[in-house]
C-alpha cells in the first residue's frame, strides 16, 4: 500500500481555512488508534474540526469513519491517544456525556426507538418537564415546530416512529439532532436514504447552523452531495487520515484517489444496444395491494436492467416484496418466464421455473443473519442446492461459497468468521452472492448501494451489468438518480402506487426523472 | 397514529373482557354486586396483580423476570416475621420488607446490567436463590401477623375505620360515599397509579420503553440505558414484595411455598400478556397487568358458580387461558406485510 | 360460630375426639338439606383424583344424598389466596359446609372469622390447620410415623439385627405432615437401643422422585437394614428391585402397588407394614359437616383410625387388588362412619369393561 | 480463565462446564472421602446409574435446545412428558411406544401451530398447552382406572443393561445422535440457526420458517415424549406430575451449555456437558443431604456464576 505522499508525488497539502488557523480547534483528536481484538479501525489519528465549518469525512467502507465519530460521540472510547474538546482533554463515557459536552451525532444505523412516536424520540433523553415528569403537551408543541423548521410538517408527532418511512425517519432523526443545540453536529450516512428535496433542506439546514457557529462533520458516500455541501474534507482509508483540505482544492478524481488508493475507470459500465421483441421474464399488469400499490405496469425482459425511480414512499419497496411473495392480498397478473406466477412466499418465488430473487432494504435486519458466519448466510437459500437428501454434502457447500466469494470479490479473512464483522460493503455483497449461488433469473434489487463507498459501488455496477448480459432479468429500485441513469436500461418512474412515466434512452435524464417524480405534468417532455 | 390507536386497542380489548367476565360472573352470582362479594374478589387478585405488575416491567424491556414469584414468596416469609407487635413496629416490619424485596430486585438488575446476563436466565437463578432463602426464613409455614390488621386490610374502608377506630368508627358522615370500598382495591390502586403512571412519564421509565423497543437505539441516543435496567428490576421487586407484604397479611402467616412460587411467576406472564403487552418488549403498561391479572382470577370464579364436573375443571381454565391468549392472534391474521411479523 | 361444649360428641365409633383434651363444638342446628362445597387445592396427582371421585360417590350415597340440597367441588391449585377466596366465595353465597384440603396450616383466620359470623361450618381434613378455632378431621401423622419406625424396629430385631443403615425417605419439605411423620419416626428411632445409622432423602412423596433418591442412597450407601417411606413406596419398591437390593423390611404408604409386593415378596423378606393417608377421609369430613349442621355435638379435632395393614394381614380383592393398576390408594372405606366406598369401586367406576 | 481466550465463544462454556463437571465430582468424592470414607462417585457403577437417570433430562434437554435455537421456549415440556407417559402405558402392549410418540408429535404440531402461524409467544402458548394437557391427563385419570404399568419393552428401555451399561444411556446417545445430526448436518438444522439469528431475513432467504418452527416443536415434544416413555418405564409405570421435575433443569443444561437463549446460537456438544453437570451437581448434593433451602441457593448461585464465568456476552450492546 503506498503512503498518500507517495501518491501524490506531492507533500500532503497544509490544512488551512481563511481567518480560521489561529483559533483551537473545537474538536480535536490526538494519536487516536481503536482496535476490535485483532482489526485495526482506526491507527493513529490527529483530527479536528472547527466550529462554523460543514467538514466532510470521506473513505471507503471500513475506512474508520464510523469508529471515528462514535469515538467523538462517546460510543466507544478510543484504545490510545485522547480527545480535545476546545484545547480541553476530554473522555466520554458514554453518548449522554457527549451530548452534554454539546456533540450530537446522528449514527448510520439510526437511534429512533421504533415503539415511540416522533415527539417522544425527538425529545428522548430531555423531555419538557413539569412538576418533575414529562410534559407530553409542551413535547408535542415543540416537536411541531422543529418538525416544521425542517419542512416535515407531514409528519405526525404523535405517530410511532415504526409506521415512517426510512427517509422521514432520517428526518426525525435530524430534528432529534437539532433539538439539542449541539454545537458539534455528526451526521453519519444520515442523508443516504433521502430524496432530493430533503437533502435540499438539510442543505439549508447545516447552512444555517454553520451561521450559528456549529461544527458539521458529514459522512457520505454521495460525492456530489459533498462537493455541493462542505467547505472542508477529510479522506481517511484504511484506518489512517489521509488528508484534509478544503474545498475545491482536489477535483473529484483526486479525492477518490485519495480515498481508495487507485484511479478508477468510468464509474458505469457501457450499456449494450437495446434488443428489441425478447420475451419478457418477468411481466406484470395492474398490480394492486391495499392502497400502496394502484394498478402497477412493468416488464423486464433477460438482459436487461429496468430502473424504478420516484419519490420514496411511492410503493417501490411495496412492489418489490409484492413480487417476492411478502405481502398479502395481491390483485393484478404476473407472469414469470410466459408462465402465470402467483407470489406466495419467498421459498415458492425461488423455486419457480424462472426464479426470483430479492436484494432487500436493510441488510442488517432482512439481508443477513449477523450473528452467523459468512458461510452460514451465503449458504442460507441454497441448502436444497448443496444437499444429498437431507444431508449437507460439505465439498459441495465449499466449493459454493468459494465460487461465491471469489465472483464477488468479497474481502473475508475466513468463511467460518461472522458476518458482522465485515464492513458494510462486504456485507452487502454477501447478501448479493447468496443469491447468486442460487442462479436466480430475476433480481429484484432494493437499492443495493445505499451506503456503499464509490469503489464497491463501481463493482456492484459492473456485476450487475454482467449478470443482465448472462441474462439475467434485473429490477432495481434506488435512491441514486446517477445511478438509474448510468446503469439502467430503462427506468420507470412511481408515484403514489402508479407508474407514472417510463424513460430510456435520451430521456433517461435528471430532469425527467425529477419532474416525474414529483408528478408534474407534461414534466416528462421538459 | 394507527399503532397508538393498536396499542389502546389491546388494553381496550383487556378492558372489555375483563368486564363481560366480572359482570357476567356478578350477575351470576346469588349476591352479585354486594359489597362482600367485591371484597372477597378483590382480596384475592390483590397478591396476583402486584406479581403481574411487578413481571410487566421487565417484559416491557423485551425481558423476562422469572423471579417475580419467589421474592414475593420471600417478602411474604419474612413479613410473617417482622410485621407484628406495636403498630410502629408493624410500619417499621412492612418498610423493611418492602426494602429487601427491592434489595432483591435491585440485585437482580445490578446482575443482568453488570453481568450482562440475559433476564431471563438470571432471574431464573436468583428465584431459586430467593425460593432458597424463603425456606431458611420460614423452614414451615406459619407467622404471627397481627390479627386486627388482617381484618381491617382485608375488608371495607368501613372495617378498616372501625377496627382502628377511624373516622368515629367508620361512621363519621365525610367517609361515607367510601364505606363500600375495599381496601385491598384502594391499596391495589393507589400503589399501582401512585408508582407507575409517575414513573412511566419519567426518562428513566420512558427508556424503559425504548430499551424494549431499540434497544442500541436507546444507547445511542444517550438514554440512561443501564439505570433503566436496574430501576426496572429494581421495581420490579418492588412490585413483587407488595404482592408478598399484602399476601402476608391476607393469610396471618408466611410460606416459603415453591410451586406457589413457581405458578405465580407463570400466572403473572400470562396476565400481562392477557393485559396486552408485548412480550418482545416496548409495547404495553402496568395498568393492562392489572387488568390482565383480573381476567386470569375472574375465570377460575367461575368455577364456583357453574356446576362444572371437577375433573374437567383444569382442562376447561387450561383451553379458556389458551384461547384468551390466543385472541392476540387475530392481529396476525390482519397483517398484510408478513416482514411485520417477524420484529 | 360454634359453642364450645362438653363432650362426649355424637357417634363417637367414628367421630373420635384426637385425645382427652380435646374440646367439643356445637352448631345451631339448622334444616336440611344443605349446600356443601369442597375446596380443594391442588390437582394433579393420584391422591387428590381419588379424593375428590370418593367426595362425588359418597354425595350420591343413600345415607347422605337426601341431606345434600347442593354439592361442588372447585380445585384451586397452590395457591393460598385463590383458597381463600373459594372458601370465601362460597360463604358468601350461602353454602353451609365447606370441606378442604388447606393449601397451608396457617392463614385461614379471616375466612372462620367470616364462616362464624355467617354460621358456616368450616372443615378442613388431611392438611389441617394450626389451629383449634375450626372442626378437623385428619389422621395422626404422629403415631403414623412411631408406627412405622415401631414395625420396622420389631421385624429387625426379629431377624436379629441391631445396627445398620435405616433409610428414611421423607415427603414435600415444608409441609407439616412432613413434619410431624418424621419427629414420630425419629423419636422411635432415637429411644432404640440398637446403633442406627439413619440416611435421610426427600421424595417429595411422589413415585419417581422417591424411586431416583432410593436408587442414589443404594448407590451411595450400599445397603440400609430397613427402609422408612413416607410415601411414594411404590418408587421404594421399583429402587430395591432395579437396584437387586435384598428384600429388607420397609414401612411405607397404601398404593395398591407397594401392598402387591408385600403380598408377592414378604416371604423373601419384603416384611411390610402399609398405613394410609385415605382419600376416603373426605368422606369423614364431609359427614361431619353434615353432622355439625344437624346440630349434633362434636369433637373440635377428629381422629380418624390409621389403617393399618401389615405383611400378615395383606388378602387379594380385601385390602389389595392384584388386578388394578399399582397407583391408586387402598384404603378407602371407614366402616365405623359408614363411608363404604372401596377403593376399587372408586378407580373402577367405568373400568369394568377396562379390567 | 486465560487458556480459555483462545476457545471460540461457542466452545468455552463447554469448555469451563466440562471443568466444573470434573471439579463437582472431585468434590463430592473428597466429601465421601471423608465423611463415610468410600468415594462411590468414582465407581462406574454409580456414575452409570447417575447417567441412566440423568438421560431423562438429557431426552428433555435436547430437544429443548432445538426450540431455543430459535429463540422459543418449550414450557409444555413436563405435561407433554406426562401425558405421553400416561398414554404409552394406557394402550399398552406394542403400540404402548408408538402411542406415547404420536402424542409427542400432536403436542409438537399444535405448539408449533401456535408460535408459527398464530405467532403466539411461545412463552404463553406452551403455557397453556401444558395446563390443557394437565386438564387432559386429570379428566383421563379421572375417567376410569387406566392401566399405568410399562410395558416390557419400555421396561427394557429404561430400565435393563446392555454389557453392564443401562439402555437407557443408548437411547439418549441415539437422540443425541440425531439431534447433533440434525443441527449441523442437515438443511433443517442450518435453517434452525438462521431463524433463531433473524427470522424476517431467514424468511427472505427463501426458508419456510414457519415449517422450521413446527419442525422445531414437534421435535422437542417427541423428545419429551421419549422421556416419558422411558421414564414410565424406569418407574414401571406413569403417574400423575411424572414430568414436573425436568422443565427448569433442562432449560438451565441448554443455558449452562452455553445455548444462547435468544436463539441462534449454540451447539450440542453444550447442552450434553449441561446436562451431565446438573446431574452430578445433584448427585453430589443428595449425597450431602443437603437441605432443599440450599439446594435452590446452589442451583442460583451456580447458574448465575457459571455466565459470569463464560464471560460477557460479544462486543455489541443489542
Ligand atoms: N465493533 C466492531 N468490532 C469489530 N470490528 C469493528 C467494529 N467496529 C468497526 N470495526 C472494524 O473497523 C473498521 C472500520 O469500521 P468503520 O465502521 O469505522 O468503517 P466506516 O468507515 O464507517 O465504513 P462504512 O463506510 O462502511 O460505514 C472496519 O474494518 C470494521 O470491520
Ligand atoms: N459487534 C461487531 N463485531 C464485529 N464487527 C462489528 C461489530 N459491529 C460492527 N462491526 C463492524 O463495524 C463496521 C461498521 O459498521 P457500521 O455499523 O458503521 O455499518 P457499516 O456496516 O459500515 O455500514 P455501511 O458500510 O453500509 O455504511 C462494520 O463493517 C462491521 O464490520
Ligand atoms: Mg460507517
Ligand atoms: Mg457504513
Amino acid at each position: 500500500m503506498q503512503d498518500a505522499a507517495a501518491l501524490q508525488g506531492a507533500p500532503p497539502t497544509p490544512y488551512h481555512e481563511a481567518g480560521m488557523d489561529s483559533t483551537t480547534p473545537h474538536v480535536a483528536l490526538e494519536g487516536v488508534s481503536r482496535y476490535f481484538g485483532g482489526i485495526t479501525a482506526l491507527k493513529d489519528v490527529d483530527f479536528q474540526c472547527r466550529r462554523g465549518t460543514i467538514h466532510a469525512i470521506l473513505g471507503e467502507n471500513g475506512a474508520g469513519k464510523s469508529t471515528l465519530i462514535k469515538i467523538m460521540a462517546g460510543v466507544l472510547p478510543p484504545s490510545e491517544g485522547r480527545m480535545l474538546l476546545d484545547g480541553r482533554p476530554v473522555a466520554f463515557r458514554s453518548p449522554a456525556e457527549a451530548r452534554d459536552a454539546g456533540i450530537v451525532c446522528i449514527f448510520q444505523e439510526l437511534s429512533l426507538i421504533p415503539d415511540l412516536s416522533v415527539a417522544d424520540n425527538i425529545f428522548i433523553d430531555r423531555p419538557p418537564r413539569s412538576l418533575g415528569l414529562i410534559d407530553r403537551r409542551a413535547q408535542r408543541r415543540r416537536s411541531e415546530e422543529l418538525l416544521a423548521r425542517i419542512d416535515c410538517e407531514d409528519v405526525n408527532p404523535d405517530t410511532n416512529v415504526r409506521d415512517l418511512s426510512l427517509s422521514r425517519r432520517q428526518m426525525v432523526e435530524i430534528a432529534k439532532a437539532i433539538s439539542k443545540n449541539p454545537s458539534v453536529l455528526i451526521l453519519d450516512e444520515a442523508t443516504s436514504a433521502l430524496t432530493s428535496r430533503d437533502v435540499q433542506t438539510v442543505y439549508d439546514l447545516l447552512g444555517k447552523l454553520r451561521e450559528d457557529n456549529v461544527a458539521s462533520l458529514f459522512i457520505s458516500h454521495r460525492m456530489h452531495e459533498v462537493d455541493a455541501l462542505c467547505d472542508t474534507l477529510s479522506v481517511f482509508r484504511n484506518g489512517h487520515h489521509i488528508e484534509t483540505f478544503g474545498k475545491g482544492e482536489r477535483t473529484s478524481g483526486e479525492i477518490v484517489r485519495l480515498m481508495i488508493g487507485r484511479d478508477i475507470e468510468a464509474q458505469f459500465p457501457p450499456k449494450p444496444a437495446p434488443v428489441a421483441g425478447k420475451s419478457p421474464a418477468l411481466k406484470v399488469e395492474a398490480l394492486k395491494w391495499e392502497d400502496r400499490l394502484k394498478g402497477i405496469d412493468i416488464e423486464v425482459a433477460p438482459g436487461e436492467i429496468l430502473g424504478l425511480g420516484g419519490l420514496d414512499g411511492q410503493g417501490h419497496k411495496e412492489l418489490l416484496l409484492a413480487l417476492f411473495g411478502v405481502l398479502k392480498g395481491v390483485t393484478g397478473r404476473i407472469e414469470l418466464g410466459g408462465r402465470p406466477y402467483r407470489p406466495a412466499s419467498p421459498a415458492r418465488a425461488k423455486r419457480q421455473p424462472t426464479s426470483l430473487a430479492l436484494v432487500p432494504e436493510d441488510r442488517k435486519t432482512e439481508g443477513l443473519m449477523l450473528q452467523l458466519s459468512i458461510a452460514d448466510n451465503l449458504l442460507t437459500p441454497n441448502y436444497a442446492r448443496v444437499s444429498t437428501g437431507p444431508l449437507i454434502d460439505r465439498s459441495r457447500a465449499d466449493t459454493a461459497i468459494a465460487d461465491a466469494v471469489t465472483q464477488l470479490q468479497i474481502k473475508v479473512g475466513d468463511v467460518t468468521d461472522k458476518v458482522e464483522t465485515l464492513s458494510g460493503g462486504n456485507q452487502q455483497k454477501v447478501v448479493i452472492a447468496k443469491w447468486l449461488i442460487d442462479d436466480p433469473d430475476v433480481i429484484l434489487l432494493n437499492d443495493p448501494t445505499r451506503g456503499i463507498d464509490v469503489g464497491t459501488k463501481q463493482e456492484i455496477y459492473r456485476l450487475m451489468r454482467q449478470l443482465a448480459d448472462a441474462g439475467k432479468a434485473i429490477v432495481l429500485y434506488s435512491t441514486d438518480y446517477d445511478e438509474l441513469i448510468g446503469c439502467c436500461d430503462r427506468v420507470s418512474i412511481l408515484y403514489d402506487g402508479r407508474v407514472v412515466a417510463e424513460l430510456d434512452g435520451e430521456r433517461l435524464t435528471e430532469e425527467n426523472i425529477v419532474s416525474a417524480s414529483l408528478n408534474i405534468p407534461g414534466g416528462e417532455a421538459a | 397514529m394507527r399503532d397508538l390507536i393498536l396499542r389502546n386497542r389491546a388494553f381496550a380489548g383487556a378492558l372489555a373482557m375483563f368486564l363481560v367476565l366480572f359482570l357476567g360472573y356478578h350477575a351470576l352470582h346469588p349476591r352479585g354486586f354486594s359489597t362482600a362479594v367485591f371484597i372477597q374478589n378483590a382480596n384475592e387478585s390483590v397478591a396476583i396483580a402486584f406479581v403481574a405488575m411487578a413481571q410487566t416491567i421487565p417484559v416491557l424491556m423485551g425481558g423476562l423476570d422469572l423471579s417475580v414469584g419467589a421474592v414475593m414468596t420471600l417478602a411474604n416469609c419474612i413479613a410473617s416475621h417482622l410485621v407484628t407487635g406495636s403498630p410502629v413496629q408493624m410500619v417499621l416490619g412492612m418498610i423493611v420488607t418492602l426494602a429487601c424485596g427491592t434489595a432483591f430486585g435491585l440485585m437482580n438488575g445490578l446482575i443482568v446490567v453488570y453481568g450482562r446476563i440475559q433476564p431471563i436466565i438470571a432471574t431464573l437463578a436468583t428465584g431459586a436463590i430467593a425460593i432458597g432463602l424463603a425456606l431458611i426464613i420460614r423452614p414451615s409455614p406459619g407467622g404471627e401477623i397481627d390479627g386486627d390488621l388482617n381484618w381491617a386490610v382485608t375488608n371495607a374502608v368501613f372495617d378498616f375505620a372501625e377496627t382502628y377506630g377511624l373516622a368515629d368508627d367508620g361512621n363519621a358522615a365525610w367517609l361515607q360515599p367510601f364505606v363500600n370500598i375495599p381496601v385491598p382495591l384502594i391499596i391495589l390502586l393507589v400503589i399501582g397509579f401512585g408508582v407507575w403512571i409517575p414513573f412511566k412519564r419519567t426518562v428513566t421509565g420512558r427508556t424503559v420503553y425504548a430499551i424494549g423497543s431499540a434497544e442500541s437505539a436507546a444507547f445511542m441516543s444517550g438514554l440512561p440505558v443501564r439505570r433503566a435496567k436496574i430501576a426496572a428490576f429494581t421495581l420490579a421487586g418492588f412490585f413483587a414484595s407488595c404482592g408478598g407484604l399484602y399476601l402476608a397479611i391476607q393469610t396471618s402467616s408466611g410460606n416459603a411455598d415453591v410451586s406457589q412460587a413457581g405458578a405465580y411467576t407463570l400466572n403473572s406472564i400470562a396476565a400481562v400478556v392477557l393485559g396486552g403487552s408485548s412480550l418482545l418488549g416496548g409495547i404495553g403498561g402496568a395498568i393492562g397487568s392489572l387488568v390482565g391479572a383480573g381476567i386470569l382470577r375472574v375465570i377460575s370464579f367461575y368455577f364456583r358458580i357453574l356446576s362444572i364436573d371437577p375433573l374437567l375443571q383444569p382442562l376447561i381454565e387450561g383451553l379458556v387461558l389458551l384461547v384468551a391468549v390466543s385472541l392476540g392472534a387475530l392481529r396476525t391474521l390482519r397483517v398484510k406485510n408478513r416482514l411485520e411479523l417477524f420484529r | 360460630g360454634p359453642s364450645v361444649v362438653d363432650g362426649p360428641g355424637v357417634d363417637p365409633s367414628c367421630f373420635a375426639p384426637w385425645d382427652a383434651s380435646t374440646k367439643h363444638f356445637q352448631w345451631e342446628a339448622q334444616e336440611g338439606p344443605y349446600r356443601i362445597a369442597i375446596v380443594n387445592g391442588f390437582v394433579g396427582n393420584t391422591w387428590r383424583i381419588q379424593m375428590i371421585k370418593t367426595a362425588k360417590a359418597y354425595a350420591e350415597d343413600p345415607a347422605v344424598k337426601d341431606k345434600i340440597a347442593e354439592f361442588k367441588v372447585v380445585s384451586t391449585g397452590t395457591d393460598a389466596p385463590a383458597q381463600l377466596g373459594a372458601i370465601e366465595d362460597f360463604i358468601n353465597q350461602g353454602y353451609d359446609a365447606i370441606v378442604t384440603i388447606a393449601v397451608s396450616p396457617d392463614g385461614f383466620d379471616r375466612v372462620i372469622r367470616l364462616a362464624d359470623r355467617e354460621n358456616v361450618v368450616l372443615v378442613p381434613f388431611d392438611n389441617v390447620l394450626d389451629t383449634d378455632a375450626v372442626m378437623q378431621v385428619n389422621e395422626d401423622q404422629l403415631a403414623m410415623g412411631r408406627m412405622w419406625a415401631e414395625f420396622a424396629l420389631k421385624e429387625l430385631d426379629a431377624k436379629g439385627v441391631s445396627s445398620g443403615k435405616i433409610l428414611e425417605v421423607r415427603g414435600l419439605p415444608g409441609n407439616s405432615v412432613d413434619r410431624d411423620r418424621s419427629i414420630g419416626i425419629n423419636e422411635v428411632l432415637a429411644a432404640d437401643d440398637g446403633t442406627w445409622e439413619i440416611v435421610s432423602v426427600v421424595g417429595n412423596w411422589d413415585d419417581g422422585t422417591t424411586q431416583k433418591v432410593v436408587a442414589d442412597a443404594i448407590a451411595v450407601h450400599g445397603q440400609f437394614e430397613a427402609i422408612i417411606g413416607q410415601g411414594g413406596s411404590n418408587g421404594v419398591i421399583q429402587a430395591l428391585t432395579d437396584a437387586g437390593h435384598p428384600w429388607v423390611p420397609v414401612a411405607g404408604e397404601s398404593e395398591n402397588g407397594f401392598r402387591k409386593a408385600i403380598a408377592e415378596h414378604s416371604d423373601e423378606g419384603l416384611k411390610g407394614i402399609s398405613i394410609g393417608q385415605s382419600p376416603g377421609l373426605v368422606a369423614v369430613a364431609m359427614k361431619a359437616a353434615i353432622s355439625a349442621l344437624e346440630g349434633n355435638v362434636m369433637p373440635q379435632l377428629i381422629s380418624v383410625p390409621l389403617p393399618v395393614a401389615t405383611y400378615e394381614e395383606l388378602e387379594d380383592g380385601k385390602n389389595f387388588w392384584s388386578d388394578l393398576p399399582d397407583n391408586f390408594f387402598t384404603v378407602n372405606e371407614f366402616p365405623p362412619c359408614g363411608v363404604n366406598v372401596s377403593g376399587p369401586a372408586i378407580m373402577a367406576q367405568d373400568e369394568t369393561d377396562v379390567k | 480463565m486465560t487458556p480459555f481466550a483462545r476457545l471460540s465463544p461457542e466452545n468455552r462454556p463447554i469448555a469451563i462446564a466440562a471443568i466444573f463437571v470434573v471439579v463437582i465430582v472431585l468434590f463430592g468424592t473428597v466429601y465421601t472421602l471423608s465423611t463415610q470414607g468410600t468415594a462411590p462417585m468414582l465407581s462406574p457403577g454409580y456414575l452409570l446409574q447417575q447417567l441412566q437417570i440423568g438421560s431423562f433430562l438429557g431426552i428433555c434437554a435436547a430437544g429443548m435446545m432445538v426450540v431455543i435455537l430459535l429463540g422459543h421456549i418449550d414450557l409444555s415440556v413436563p405435561w407433554t412428558l406426562t401425558a405421553a407417559a400416561m398414554m404409552a402405558t394406557t394402550v399398552g402392549g406394542p403400540w404402548a411406544i408408538p402411542t406415547g410418540l404420536a402424542v409427542g408429535l400432536l403436542v409438537g404440531l399444535l405448539n408449533g401451530f401456535g408460535v408459527a402461524y398464530l405467532r403466539i409467544p411461545s412463552m404463553i402458548f406452551t403455557l397453556g398447552v401444558d395446563s390443557v394437557l394437565r386438564g387432559l391427563m386429570v379428566a383421563h385419570t379421572g375417567g376410569f382406572a387406566p392401566q399405568t404399568t410399562a410395558s416390557p419393552l419400555m421396561r427394557f428401555l429404561a430400565a435393563d443393561r446392555i454389557a453392564g451399561i443401562p439402555v437407557a444411556i443408548f437411547v439418549w446417545a441415539g437422540v443425541s445422535l440425531v439431534i447433533a445430526g440434525i443441527l449441523t448436518r442437515t438443511g433443517l438444522g442450518k435453517a434452525i440457526y438462521a431463524t433463531g439469528a433473524k427470522e424476517g431475513a431467514a424468511y427472505l432467504s427463501g426458508i419456510r420458517t414457519r415449517g422450521v418452527i413446527v419442525a422445531a416443536f414437534v421435535i422437542s415434544a417427541l423428545c419429551a415424549s421419549t422421556a416419558g416413555v422411558l421414564l414410565a418405564g424406569y418407574s414401571a409405570k406413569a403417574y400423575q406430575g411424572m414430568g414436573n421435575a425436568f422443565l427448569l433443569p433442562a432449560i438451565a443444561a441448554v443455558v449452562l451449555g452455553g445455548t444462547h437463549i435468544l436463539g441462534g446460537r449454540g451447539r450440542y456438544a453444550g447442552t450434553l456437558v449441561g446436562v451431565i453437570l446438573i446431574v452430578f451437581l445433584n448427585s453430589v448434593l443428595s449425597i450431602m443431604q443437603m437441605p432443599e433451602a440450599f439446594r435452590q441457593i446452589i442451583y442460583g448461585v451456580v447458574i448465575v456464576g457459571m455466565l459470569l464465568v463464560y464471560g460477557r456476552e460479544g462486543g455489541s450492546r443489542t
